[in-house]
This record gives structure tokens, C-alpha cells and sequence, in this order.
């Protein structure tokens, strides 16, 4: 179990170092080479998850290897691998995706001049990705944590030469960053407080109360911070429309199902930690993603930004879905939203390489041209909207359960729910929005509907399969039994959280109908909506546009965060250094031309005295020396008897002084 | 009034300044060397007159012969160079003498 | 003794005057004389101090040789014709001003001094006990004596020589 | 002893006095008639010419140089002399250096020739040589 | 003297009443008196034999005429009165003192060396206890006072002016001066045998007959002292063969050229009477002085000076003896013996006499 892991995990690395390396020599540029990789790491997985499965434990570790990294003074890191329920189905989620994509990745980038290195940095991405998935301790997660953001900046600013590619690149790696902050104080509160980066042994910490309240709550939202910049939470999230720039496939694997989730994944991994405040926290910053994710999505004209979006709403349902305790619904969202969102991204992407353009106005009508991206891109839509017999529907349904039922027990809370809903409503209405505008209706632009072709098998097989996969082999009950709800009591902490504890009470059970009831109502009628605006055109989008003219302007332009932030953070940054160019031009410099001059001074005035005083004292001495020379020299008479007398009158003076 | 060491010592100043004006004032260098036999027999006044008085033994009295033998050689050798002064100079007046001047 | 002090006073009288003739008179020879009786009138005072051999050495060694040798010297370094040889004098007043102080400070340190005085040495031959002390306590000075007068000798002939 | 050198000094003055007694006696008795030829210095008769320039000759100096040394030699070895029996042979051979020594010194001068009193220097003048005939003469004479 | 002793103490009965110093003073005076009034007297004997033994010599008669008209004195013939009449005529003469001449200087030359010669006599030793002045370093004091009499000649050579007299002057000096150093040396003998310089110790330890006399102690060494001391004092007196200054047919009289009358007799007179002083020295050192010649026999009363006396004369008669008969040494020559032979002979003798003495 452990070398399967293992191997897992050192596959795309291998692959990603042999790809670096060699990769213009191999043939065919090494494509084979890291999708062969990801297929094996596949099929390793699978076996994982079918082990898992046939056990059919709740929360089984299955197998866990710790090995001493390094150690510092007293302190010993180790680093180890542990593998449970969710380890395998995160596992599995990741390496069917990140193959798929590989293999769709070799028809897309066919002819791009960097396709070998492309194929390299999916690699590493999927190393870290499967890193961060298997390590048992903070520091691990905190390392593959960069990695992961490290790829993700590559994959997007891939082709550099484009300046928004880079741009956006550079964007989303100093937001991750700067969520990264949150999580790295929260690690290293919790190392300094318990000595230890391992989780059992924090959480065996926790437990056993080693942390106040305050500092606990505090630590778990640092470390939800990291979560925020990860998975492109409320107010880091500006990043993920713009990692649109990256080649599609990427976008899917990334922004869609793998990194984007790990922020979730980590919530989840480490969901004992965080008390009820924090997980409040969690469900109001994932409410507002929602909600404020969808709405704009309404407006958005490019296919691939629309999508981006979307995820980042369901990435908020998901955090709501942790944050209202509804644990095992926030993570098989997750797994179904992985599906169905990568399967949108590639069916986007075909549309996107057949029609060479990200924009909808220049789309419709493509159905009859790309069957089999349409009904996949449909079934996809349908997934997500939360239509009763997909997953989709089972995950969405199950959090809105939950965010019900936390509203029912903490009275005040509804609106949370109530939010939920109307977002699952807008999600609803503009994917059916997006599916009318690219596939039905008159195309736009004849050049390019002519020229439109549906996309190689190599596309094509992916959506197939994971078109499969969205129509829901889920069902709830056993998946909610492999992974439930963790709590400090497996840790042996006394007072644990009681509110969940009795299980299927009546309240859970009352909220759970209703949300299914209110789900379903609130995806037809968006739907409704949606064919009645697009399909039917008996509403113009242009003049609810124009009339609500503010709203549509916030919405576009994305609730002006980008501008918000530029005129905050960006300006204040480019002020304070303008400040501190001016602090340091003016007074440093001042400071040091004033002591040039100073010094300049103080040189010549030193000269000038040197000139005046000092030359004036040497001529002066010489001077004297030479007068009194001259003086001196009348005495010298030649005449011996006058030396004598001298002598003698220098005998009495002596005499003289003698005696007083 | 009783002879005592005084007056010897009191002539014996006078002997000495006497001899010391000779010295410095005459420009004959021979009265110069007069001047300075008569210093030399001031000290030697001295020397017996303290003999006598103060340590009542005979050293006094040697070193005044001493001091007698020594101012034989040196009157000797000076007088060769004032000799040998006039040889040169034509005069042995001792203004003369001053090619030294500074 | 009144006797000694007369005597004392007429050496004393007898040398100063004699001095005063060397050194005020213009004619070197009429010095010279003076000095003669000088060197006398001091061969009385070593008798009134009780050194008897000491007066005689001085007459010996003064008059007969170191005088003698001065009036060779005058003799032999003066133009004949004029007999008597004028000897200006020269800076007489600083000179006088001077030599007086010096005289001045002896005289003041002599009678300041306290001087200690042990009995006075009685008058009786001092040849045989000159002779034994010359021989015996002072023979050191004595040789080197000796060699002082080869030097001068050998210096004083050789000066007079290289004319 | 004081009585002795009393007597000296009377001998010293008497005979000053009996000198000053004759000649003041001749003062009075002499004929007196001064006559300038007569207090002309005496040469011989001949008329007194040139400066009385005794030629300056160094010879005098040497003497009464040498005389000194060794009077003052003598003044050393008169005391040693009176003592001469008394103190034993260490001080007559202390003596004997200090004579050795000055005899060092006369030798020296005798060497160089000071005590010669004519500086023969002058090479006889062959033309003063007596002749011939006058050598073989005074040659038989010697014969 | 006993006659003077005599005399002496009559004198001083009469004056015993005055103060006792004032007494020895004069009597003090009357013993210079007495020795100055002697000296006169044998100088002018000293002349007139001199005159007398080298006509004789010469085979001349020498001055008879002079005679007085006294009757005792008249038949001593032998024209005895010679010397006393050229003092009556020096008395009279002129004393010429030339124009330039220095006049003190020139008079106080005659001064100096007569007192000087005067001042030799004092320590003479005529008998037992006759000495003017009993000195302890009588000997001594004899060769001081030789240097007075050498100022007294270079004075007078050089007060007259006269180059002749100064040449003259200068080289009597040089002489005296060359030749008191021999004699010195050879005193030298004497006093290391007797070990004082008191004349009175000099005599009594040669008392007791011939052969007790001093010249005969340490046989070689101090006969040669004898001869060299006797060659050097001829020579200070500038006598016989050395009387180069003021030999005639030199230059001139030497120092006292310019000097006449009274004062050339002073000079005269001095001359003679350091010529008894010599004599007397002589005697008393090597003769025996006034121990008689035959031991005890004849030795007390007025021997002692008989005796003095006669030694003197006998050497004065050899000194003019020597004069008339040896010819005139020239002036190198002069120094020669002085320097270059007496010198020598005389520290030979003082080394030989030592070392004598020593063994």
C-alpha cells in the first residue's frame, strides 16, 4: 500500500525531471512519456480507492510511514505519508483528472513551440498535487502547499510572451502568497505552542487543551487564510479570472478541480482544529464567495472567465458546506464538482480550439457542428446546476442541508441558507446562459462557424469519460460512510463538540427534505429563466441590462475588487514607496550631501588654517630662528677674552638666581 | 684682629679677580698667561690655607704643589703656542687673533 | 702673635700691590716684575701658613722657571726697538663690572660659609712628611705626573720646534 | 721655623738696603755731566744702527722649556730624597719609573736635536772649503 | 764666630728693656748686618786674590803699588788695598744709564741680585750653632734663590737697550738656567746619603775626621756628584771657562754693559760673593763643612769657621785656578756639557747611590 503511494507520488516527479531534462530529444517531444506516467499513477490509485472501499471503514488509516526529515537543537521533523479514506479518494480524484488532462493536453497543444516543457510542468503540478494529498504533518503540507502555487504560476504564465499571461501569473502567485502569510503564522503557532509539525500529535495537543481558546480560534483562521488564497475565497480571489490566461486544459486542472480544492482538502484534513467561531468564519467568508461569484458570472461575455467564476461560487458552497459542520457534503461536493467543472473546461476548451476564441459573442449554434462536446458540455451543466439524478445535485443538496440546519440550530443564521439557495439559483441560470449562447442560437461570426470542427479523439475521449463520471455513480450514503465527520474525541478531547453528536435527529432530518425540495425549485426555475431570456429571447438580456445599467456595471466590472485593491494595496504600495523614495532621496540623501558638504567644509577651512595657521607658524619659527641667528651670531667675536667674560657674567647671574 | 682663614681666603679672591681682569682686559697674550699664573696661585692659597686650617693635614699642601707642577707644563706648552702665535700673526696682541669670529 | 699678622699683612699688601702693578701696567716687562714680587709676596703667605716646602717649591718653579720663561717669551716675541711694549687693554669696563661681581660673589660665599675650622696646623718642617705622602697615599698622581710633564715637554718642544 | 724664614727675609732686605745705601752713596759722591754720545747705547765705540733685532731664534725658549721640566722633576725628588731611606725599595724603584720617564723626555729631545744650540742646518758651503794646498798642509801638519 | 756671639749677646743686654719681639727683630738685623759687612769684606778679598793668584799664574806680580800710609796696614805690601781703592773709585765714578734705557728696571737689577746672593748666605752653617737662619730645607732654598739672581740678569740685559747686553743677558741666563739642573741632580746625592736638607744634619753626619767627608761616601758616585756639582756651580757663576756672557772678547760685558759705577760694583760684588757662597756650599756638603779634618783634634772654639773658611778659599782658589788656566768654552759647547754631559753624569750618580744605598 505505502510503495504504491509512494510510487504515486514519485511518478510525476520522475516524469517531470525526465521531461525537463530531455525533453526536445524524446520523440514526440516526451508527451507519451508523463501521460503513460499519469495513467499508471491512475491505476495505482484506483487500487488504493477499491482497497478502501472493500474494507468499507469510516475513517480507516489504512496504512502511514513516517521518515526523520531533519532535526534542529531538540527538535525532530519527520515526514511521513498517511493514507485514509479521503487520502484515496482525493488520490484517485487527482490522478483520473490530471490524465485526463494530459491526454487532452496532447491534442490542444499539438504545434505549441514549448509542448515538451508544457508536458513538465503538468508534472510537477501533479507531484505536488499528490504531495499535499498524502503528507501526514504541517510542514509537509505547507511545502507542497508553494509547490502547488509554484506550478500553478508556471502553468498560467506559460506563454510569457503574452503580457497578461504573465501578468496574471504573477498575480496569482502573490495572492496565494499572501494567504500562504495566514497559513504559515498559523503553522508556526501551533509548532511553537506543541513542538511537533505532525497532525496527530497537534491534534493530540489540542485535544488535551494545549492551546486557549482565543489562540485556537485565531490558528484556525490563519490557517484558513492559506485555504482563502488557495482555493480563491472572498477576498483573494481576484486571481483565479485572470489564471484564465493559462492554456485551457491547465485551467481544468488547476482552477478547477485539483489546486483549487486543496484549500478544501486542507480544511478538511485538518477540521478538528478548528472551534466554532472559526468554522462560523469559514461558512460566512464561503457564503459571500458564493454568492457574489455567481452574480457576476451572470455577466460575463468570455466563455472560460464565466466558468472561472463558477468555481469560484461552488469553491464558497464548498467552504459553507465545512463551515455548517456539513463535513462529508463540503468534501464530496469536491469530488463531484472536480468532475463535472473539469469536464466543462475541457468542453470549453474544444469550443475554444475549434473556434479560436474565448469570446461568446462570436459563438452559437455550435451544436450541430461539435455533438459530442455539446451533450457532454449539457450533462456537465446539468451536474452543476444540482438536476436531481446527478451528483451534482446529491453534493449541493447535502450542504444546503447542512447550512439549514446550522441555520435551524443557531437562530439567525437562516440568512446563510437563504443566500445559498438564490446563488444555487443564478448558478442555475447563467450556465444554461453560457450552453444557449455557445451552442444554440444563430452563429455569430459565419467564418468561424464554418470553419468550427469537432475536436480530435484525444479531446474528445476525456469528456467522455468524465462525462461518465458527472452523471452520479455517487450515491450518499456510502461515501457518506467512508468519510465522516472527524471529531476531537478520536483525539480523546473531553468536552467535544456536542451539537452534532446525536446524530440523525429529527432537525437534521426536517432540513435535509426541505433543502432537497427548495434545491430542486430553485435549479428549474433558473433554468426556466435562463431559456426564457436565451433560448426563447422573450426577455432581452440588453434591456434588463440597460434598465438595472448600476447593477450590471458593478457586476462587470467585478465588483471593482480589482480596482479596489489597486487603489488600496497596489497604489499604497507604489505611495509608500514613492514615500520612501522621496524619505530617502530627501533625508538620507541630505543626510549624506550634508555630510559630503560638511566635510568639504570643514577640508578647506582645516586648508585654509593649515595655509594661514600652521605655514604661518613654521615661516614664523624659521624666521625667528634666523633673526635670532643673526643676533647671535655679532656675539661670536672671535675674541677669547670676551667668550671668558661672558662666562663669567653668566657665572654671577647664576650666582644671583642662587641666592633668591 | 686675629689672622684667621678668612683673610687668607679673602686675599686669595683678591689674587684670583686681579688675575682674572689681567686675563680678560690685556691683550698681550703673554700677560694673559701672567694673568692666569696669577689665578693658579690664588687656588693655591687656598689650598694650603685650608690645609692649615680647616683639615690640618698635608694634602692640602700636595695638591698645591700638584696644582704648581701643572701650571709649569701648562705655562710651557702655552707660551710654545703664543710663540708660535707671533710666528704666524706678527703680534701676539690677542684681538688679532680672532680668525675664529663667527 | 701680633708678629705673624704683621707679616701677614705686609705679604698680603706687598703681593696685592705687586698684582696690581702686573695687571694695570702697560709694560709687559714692568708685569712681569711685578709678578716676581707677586710670586714672593705668596711664597711669604705658604710661610705664614706653615708650608715651608710649598714656599720654596713656588719660588723654585715660579720664579725660576714659569717667570723666566714668560720674559723669554716677551723677550723673544717683541720688536727691540721699542723698549717698553705697550699692551693696550680692551672691553675694560664690562671687564671691571664683571671681574667685580666675581670678586663680589667670592667674597660673599666666603663669609657666608660656615666654614669648620679644626685647630690650625702648627709650624714645623713638612719636607719629610710631603716626601712620605708623596711616596705613599699619592704615588698615583705622582706617576701620572710624571707622564703630564713628558707630554708637555714632548708637545712643547715639538710647537716650538716646527717654526 | 718661623724665626728662620724671619731671618731670610732680613738677609733679603739688608741686602737690598746695602746696595741702596752704596749707590745712593755714588748718586751723591759721582760727577754728574750727561753727554748724549756718552748715553748712546755702547757698541763697541762704532755708532749704534738698526734696531737692536736679536735674531729671533727659538733656542732661548727651548732651554728655559726643558729647564722647567726638569726643575720641576727636581722638585718631586728633592722630597723623596729626605724619605729616600726610610720608605725602602718600593719607592725607590716608584722613583725610578718617574725618573725613566723624564729621561724618556730628555732623550726625546735630545733625539730632535734641541739642545744642540746651533742649528747647524746650514750645509757647509763648498766654496768656503779651505783649497787644496791649505788641506795637504794642515794634513803634514797633523802627520 | 764666637766674637760675633759675644758681641751679640753685650748688644742685647743693652736693649733688654725693649719689647721682646722688637728685640729679635733687631737682632736679626745686626746678623744680616754682620754676614752682608762680611761678605763685602771677602768679596774684595775674593778680587784681590783673584787678581793676585792668576798674576801669580801668569807669571806677573799682580797689584803691588796700592799701599796705605797706616803703619800696620803699610808693611803688609802686596799692594793688599788694591780692591779697596777700586771700590773707593766705583764709589765716585759716573753712573752712565743710557737714554732709552728702562731707569727703574735698570736700577732695580742691581738690587735683586745682590739681595738674592745676600739672601744664600742666611742659611750658611759657620760653626755648631752659628746659622743665621737654621733652615729645614736650607738646600732647597739655596737653589730658589739661584732663579732671583737669573731674573736680576735678564732684567738688566734687558732695561739697557742694548742688544748686546740683551744677547748677553739671555745667554748668561740660559747658562745659569741649563747648568742649575746638573747641579741640583748632584745636590740630589747629598741629601739622599743624609737623608735632610738641613745644612746643620749635612755637616754633623760628615763629622769625624777626613774620611767621614761626604765625598768620599759610596766612593765612584759621589765623587762624581762632587765633580759635577763643582763643574755646574762654575757654570752659574759664569765663571772660568764658562764665562761666555760676559767674556771680553764676546760681546762686550754681557748683561752689565751698560751698567757703571756703584751699580756695576753691586754686580761685581755679587759676583764674588756668590763665588765664597759656592765655596762655602761645597765645603759643607762634601768637605765636612766645619768639622776639622783631623776628627776631634781642633774642633771646638773658633775652629768651626777657621775651618769653613779655609775649605772655602781652597776651592775658590781652584775655581780661579781653573779660570786662567782652561780656555773659554763656546756657547753650544757650553750647553753640551751642561745638557748632554753633566745631566747624565749626575743622574748616574743619583741612580748609582741609590741603588748603593739599597743594598
Amino acid at each position: 500500500m505505502i510503495t504504491n503511494a509512494i510510487l504515486i507520488l514519485l511518478l510525476p516527479l520522475a516524469a517531470f525531471v525526465v521531461q525537463i531534462s530531455f525533453g526536445k530529444r524524446l520523440p514526440r517531444k516526451g508527451d507519451w512519456l508523463s501521460t503513460g506516467a499519469m495513467f499508471i499513477a491512475l491505476f495505482m490509485a484506483l487500487s488504493i480507492l477499491v482497497d478502501a472501499i472493500s474494507t468499507y471503514e469510516s475513517n480507516k488509516v489504512l496504512a502511514a510511514q513516517t521518515w526523520e526529515w531533519f532535526s534542529f537543537g531538540s527538535v525532530h521533523v519527520t515526514f511521513g505519508i498517511v493514507i485514509d479514506n479521503l487520502t484515496a479518494f482525493m488520490l484517485f480524484v487527482v490522478t483520473l483528472i490530471s490524465a485526463l488532462v494530459h491526454l487532452y493536453s496532447i491534442g490542444y497543444m499539438h504545434g505549441d513551440p514549448r509542448y515538451s516543457r508544457y508536458f513538465a510542468y503538468l508534472g510537477l503540478f501533479s507531484f505536488s498535487m499528490l504531495g499535499l494529498v498524502l503528507v501526514d504533518n504541517f510542514l509537509g503540507i505547507y511545502v507542497f502547499w508553494e509547490l502547488v502555487g509554484l506550478s500553478s504560476y508556471l502553468l498560467i504564465g506559460f506563454w510569457f510572451e503574452k503580457d497578461s499571461a504573465s501578468n496574471a501569473g504573477k498575480k496569482a502567485f502573490i495572492t496565494n502568497r499572501i494567504g500562504d502569510v495566514g497559513m504559515f503564522a498559523a503553522i508556526m503557532i501551533l509548532f511553537s505552542t506543541f513542538g511537533t509539525f505532525d497532525f496527530d500529535g497537534v491534534f493530540a495537543g489540542v485535544a488535551a487543551g494545549g492551546l486557549s481558546d482565543g489562540w485556537l480560534t485565531a490558528a484556525g483562521i490563519l490557517l484558513f487564510f492559506g485555504a482563502i488564497g488557495k482555493s480563491a475565497q472572498f477576498p483573494l480571489h481576484v486571481w483565479l479570472p485572470d489564471a484564465m490566461e493559462g492554456p485551457t486544459p491547465v485551467s481544468a486542472l488547476i482552477h478547477a478541480a485539483t489546486m483549487v480544492a486543496a484549500g478544501v482538502y486542507m480544511v478538511g484534513r485538518t477540521f478538528v482544529l478548528y472551534s466554532a467561531d472559526a468554522l462560523f468564519f469559514i461558512a460566512v467568508i464561503g457564503t459571500i464567495t458564493a454568492f457574489m461569484a455567481a452574480t457576476i458570472a451572470i455577466v460575463q461575455k468570455d466563455i472560460k472567465r464565466v466558468l472561472a467564476y463558477s468555481t469560484i461560487s461552488q469553491l464558497g458552497y464548498m467552504m459553507v458546506g465545512l463551515g455548517t459542520g456539513g463535513y462529508t457534503a463540503g468534501l464530496m461536493h469536491l469530488t463531484t464538482h472536480a468532475m463535472f467543472k473539469a469536464l466543462l473546461f475541457l468542453g470549453s476548451g474544444s469550443v475554444i480550439h475549434a473556434v479560436h476564441s474565448q469570446e461568446m459573442d462570436d459563438m452559437g449554434g455550435l451544436r450541430k457542428k461539435m455533438p459530442i462536446t455539446f451533450w457532454t458540455f449539457l450533462i456537465a451543466t446539468l451536474a452543476l446546476s444540482g438536476v436531481p439524478p446527478l451528483s451534482g445535485f446529491f453534493s449541493k443538496d447535502a450542504i444546503l442541508a447542512s447550512a439549514l440546519e446550522y441555520g435551524m440550530r443557531h437562530s439567525g443564521q437562516m440568512w446563510i441558507f437563504v443566500i445559498m439557495l438564490l446563488s444555487a439559483g443564478i448558478t442555475a441560470f447563467y450556465m444554461f446562459r453560457l450552453v444557449y449562447m455557445t451552442f444554440f442560437g444563430e452563429p455569430a461570426d459565419k467564418k468561424k462557424y464554418d470553419h468550427a470542427h469537432e475536436s480530435p479523439l484525444t479531446m474528445t475521449l476525456p469528456l467522455m469519460i468524465l462525462a461518465v463520471f458527472s452523471i452520479g455513480t455517487f450515491s450518499w450514503g456510502w461515501f457518506e460512510h467512508l468519510i465522516s465527520k472527524p471529531s476531537l474525541a478520536a483525539y480523546g478531547a473531553v468536552a467535544a463538540v456536542a451539537e452534532h453528536g446525536g446524530g440523525h435527529d429529527d432537525v437534521a432530518h426536517t432540513a435535509h427534505t426541505i433543502a432537497m425540495i427548495s434545491s430542486i425549485v430553485v435549479a428549474l426555475s433558473g433554468i426556466l429563466l435562463a431559456t426564457t431570456v436565451y433560448y426563447w429571447k422573450k426577455i432581452s438580456a440588453e434591456t434588463w441590462g440597460s434598465r438595472l445599467k448600476p447593477l450590471y456595471n458593478l457586476l462587470w466590472n467585478k465588483y471593482y475588487f480589482d480596482e479596489l485593491y489597486a487603489a488600496t494595496i497596489i497604489s499604497g504600495t507604489l505611495w509608500k514607496s514613492r514615500f520612501l523614495a522621496m524619505f530617502d532621496l530627501r533625508v538620507i540623501d541630505g543626510v549624506v550631501n550634508g555630510v559630503g558638504r560638511l566635510t568639504a567644509g570643514l577640508s578647506n577651512v582645516s586648508g585654509k588654517v593649515d595655509l594661514r595657521v600652521v605655514d604661518g607658524l613654521v615661516n614664523l619659527v624659521g624666521r625667528i630662528v634666523a633673526y635670532a641667528g643673526a643676533r647671535l651670531r655679532t656675539l661670536q667675536t672671535g675674541n677669547v677674552q670676551s667668550y671668558l667674560l661672558m662666562a663669567l657674567f653668566a657665572v654671577i647671574i647664576l650666582f644671583v638666581i642662587q641666592q633668591f | 684682629m686675629e689672622v684667621g682663614l678668612n683673610h687668607y681666603l679673602a686675599l686669595a679672591a683678591i689674587l684670583f679677580s686681579l688675575g682674572l681682569f689681567a686675563v680678560v682686559t690685556k691683550k698681550n697674550a703673554v700677560t694673559v698667561l701672567m694673568g692666569v699664573e696669577l689665578i693658579l696661585n690664588a687656588a693655591n692659597i687656598n689650598f694650603v690655607a685650608f690645609a692649615r686650617f680647616i683639615d690640618t693635614d698635608l694634602d692640602g699642601q700636595i695638591i698645591a704643589v700638584f696644582v704648581i707642577v701643572t701650571a709649569a707644563a701648562a705655562a710651557a706648552v702655552a707660551l710654545a703656542i703664543v710663540l708660535n702665535l707671533y710666528e704666524r700673526l706678527k703680534s701676539i696682541n690677542l684681538d688679532e687673533a680672532d680668525s675664529l669670529a663667527g | 702673635m701680633d708678629f705673624t699678622n704683621i707679616a701677614f699683612y705686609i705679604f698680603a699688601a706687598l703681593t696685592v700691590g705687586s698684582a696690581g702693578v702686573m695687571v694695570f701696567h702697560r709694560n709687559v716687562v714692568y708685569s712681569a716684575v711685578g709678578l716676581l714680587f707677586a710670586f714672593f709676596g705668596v711664597a711669604g703667605i705658604y710661610v705664614l701658613l706653615a708650608a715651608d716646602f710649598i714656599a720654596i717649591v713656588q719660588i723654585l718653579i715660579y720664579v725660576g722657571g714659569i717667570l723666566i720663561l714668560l720674559l723669554f717669551g716677551v723677550m723673544l716675541s717683541q720688536k727691540l726697538t721699542k723698549v717698553d711694549v705697550r699692551t693696550e687693554s680692551m672691553q675694560l669696563v664690562p671687564a671691571v663690572v664683571v671681574v667685580g661681581g666675581v670678586l663680589a660673589v667670592l667674597l660673599l660665599t666666603i663669609s657666608s660659609t660656615p666654614w669648620k675650622l679644626a685647630g690650625s696646623l702648627e709650624y714645623e718642617p713638612t719636607t719629610k712628611a710631603i716626601g712620605r705622602l708623596m711616596m705613599t697615599e699619592y704615588l698615583i698622581p705622582f706617576e701620572i705626573a710624571s707622564v703630564l710633564l713628558l707630554a708637555a715637554l714632548i708637545g712643547a718642544a715639538y710647537i716650538a720646534r716646527k717654526n | 721655623m718661623l724665626f728662620n724664614f724671619a731671618n731670610v727675609l732680613t738677609f733679603i732686605v739688608f741686602g737690598a738696603v746695602f746696595v741702596g745705601i752704596n749707590i745712593t752713596l755714588s748718586r751723591i759722591l759721582q760727577a754728574r755731566n750727561p753727554h748724549p754720545v756718552k748715553l748712546s747705547t755702547y757698541e763697541c765705540g762704532e755708532l749704534p744702527e738698526g734696531d737692536s733685532w736679536i735674531q729671533f731664534n727659538i733656542r732661548f725658549y727651548v732651554i728655559a722649556l726643558i729647564f722647567l721640566i726638569f726643575e720641576v722633576e727636581i722638585v718631586f725628588l728633592f722630597p723623596w730624597a729626605t724619605v729616600f731611606k726610610e720608605l725602602g725599595l718600593f719607592a725607590f724603584v716608584e722613583m725610578m719609573i718617574f725618573v725613566f720617564i723624564l729621561l724618556v723626555g730628555l732623550a726625546y729631545v735630545w733625539v730632535k736635536g734641541d739642545l744642540e744650540w746651533d742649528k747647524s742646518t746650514a750645509v757647509p758651503d763648498p766654496a768656503l772649503a779651505p783649497s787644496a794646498a791649505r788641506q795637504e798642509l794642515t794634513e803634514a801638519i797633523a802627520s | 764666630m764666637p766674637v760675633l756671639n759675644a758681641n751679640l749677646t753685650l748688644q742685647a743686654a743693652q736693649f733688654a728693656n725693649l719689647p721682646e719681639t722688637l728685640q729679635t727683630i733687631l737682632f736679626m738685623v745686626l746678623g744680616a748686618a754682620i754676614f752682608a759687612g762680611a761678605a763685602a769684606v771677602l768679596a774684595l778679598v775674593g778680587v784681590y786674590l783673584e787678581r793676585k793668584i792668576s798674576a801669580h799664574m801668569q807669571d806677573r806680580v799682580g797689584p803691588m803699588e796700592v799701599n796705605t800710609e797706616i803703619p800696620v796696614l803699610k808693611n803688609i805690601g802686596h799692594g793688599w788695598a788694591q780692591t779697596l781703592a777700586d771700590a773707593l773709585k766705583l764709589l765716585i765714578k759716573e753712573d752712565i744709564v743710557p737714554a732709552e734705557a728702562d731707569k727703574k728696571l735698570h736700577l732695580m737689577a742691581p738690587f735683586i741680585v745682590f739681595a738674592a746672593t745676600l739672601a744664600g748666605f742666611s742659611v750658611l752653617p759657620f760653626g755648631p750653632g752659628l746659622v743665621a737662619s737654621d733652615l729645614n730645607v736650607g738646600l732647597f732654598y739655596i737653589i730658589a734663590i739661584s732663579s732671583f739672581v737669573v731674573i736680576g740678569i735678564i732684567l738688566a740685559g734687558w732695561s739697557s737697550n742694548n742688544k748686546w747686553s740683551l744677547l748677553g743677558a739671555m745667554r748668561s741666563a740660559a747658562q745659569i738656567v741649563s747648568f742649575e739642573i746638573p747641579a741640583s741632580l748632584a745636590l740630589l746625592v747629598v741629601i739622599m746619603a743624609v737623608g735632610s736638607l738641613n745644612l746643620g744634619d749635612i755637616v754633623a753626619a760628615q763629622a769625624g775626621g777626613i774620611h767621614k767627608w761626604l765625598i768620599w761616601w759610596y766612593p765612584p758616585f759621589n765623587i762624581l756628584a762632587f765633580f759635577v756639582f763643582f763643574v755646574a756651580s762654575l757654570a752659574e757663576l759664569n765663571r772660568a771657562p764658562f764665562d761666555m756672557p760676559e767674556a771680553e772678547s764676546e760681546i762686550v760685558a754681557g748683561f752689565h754693559t751698560e751698567y757703571s759705577g756703584m751699580k756695576w760694583a753691586m754686580f761685581f760684588l755679587a759676583e764674588y760673593a756668590n763665588m765664597f757662597l759656592v765655596g762655602v756650599i761645597i765645603a759643607t756638603l762634601f768637605l765636612g763643612g766645619w768639622t776639622s779634618p783631623f776628627g776631634d783634634f781642633l774642633n771646638s772654639g773658633p775652629f768651626p769657621v777657621f775651618w769653613v773658611t779655609l775649605k772655602a778659599f781652597i776651592v775658590i782658589f781652584v775655581q780661579i785656578w781653573l779660570r786662567w788656566t782652561l780656555p773659554r768654552v763656546r756657547v753650544d759647547q757650553l750647553m753640551y756639557t751642561s745638557w748632554k754631559v753633566l745631566t747624565p753624569f749626575a743622574f748616574v750618580a743619583m741612580v748609582g747611590a741609590g741603588i748603593w744605598m739599597m743594598l
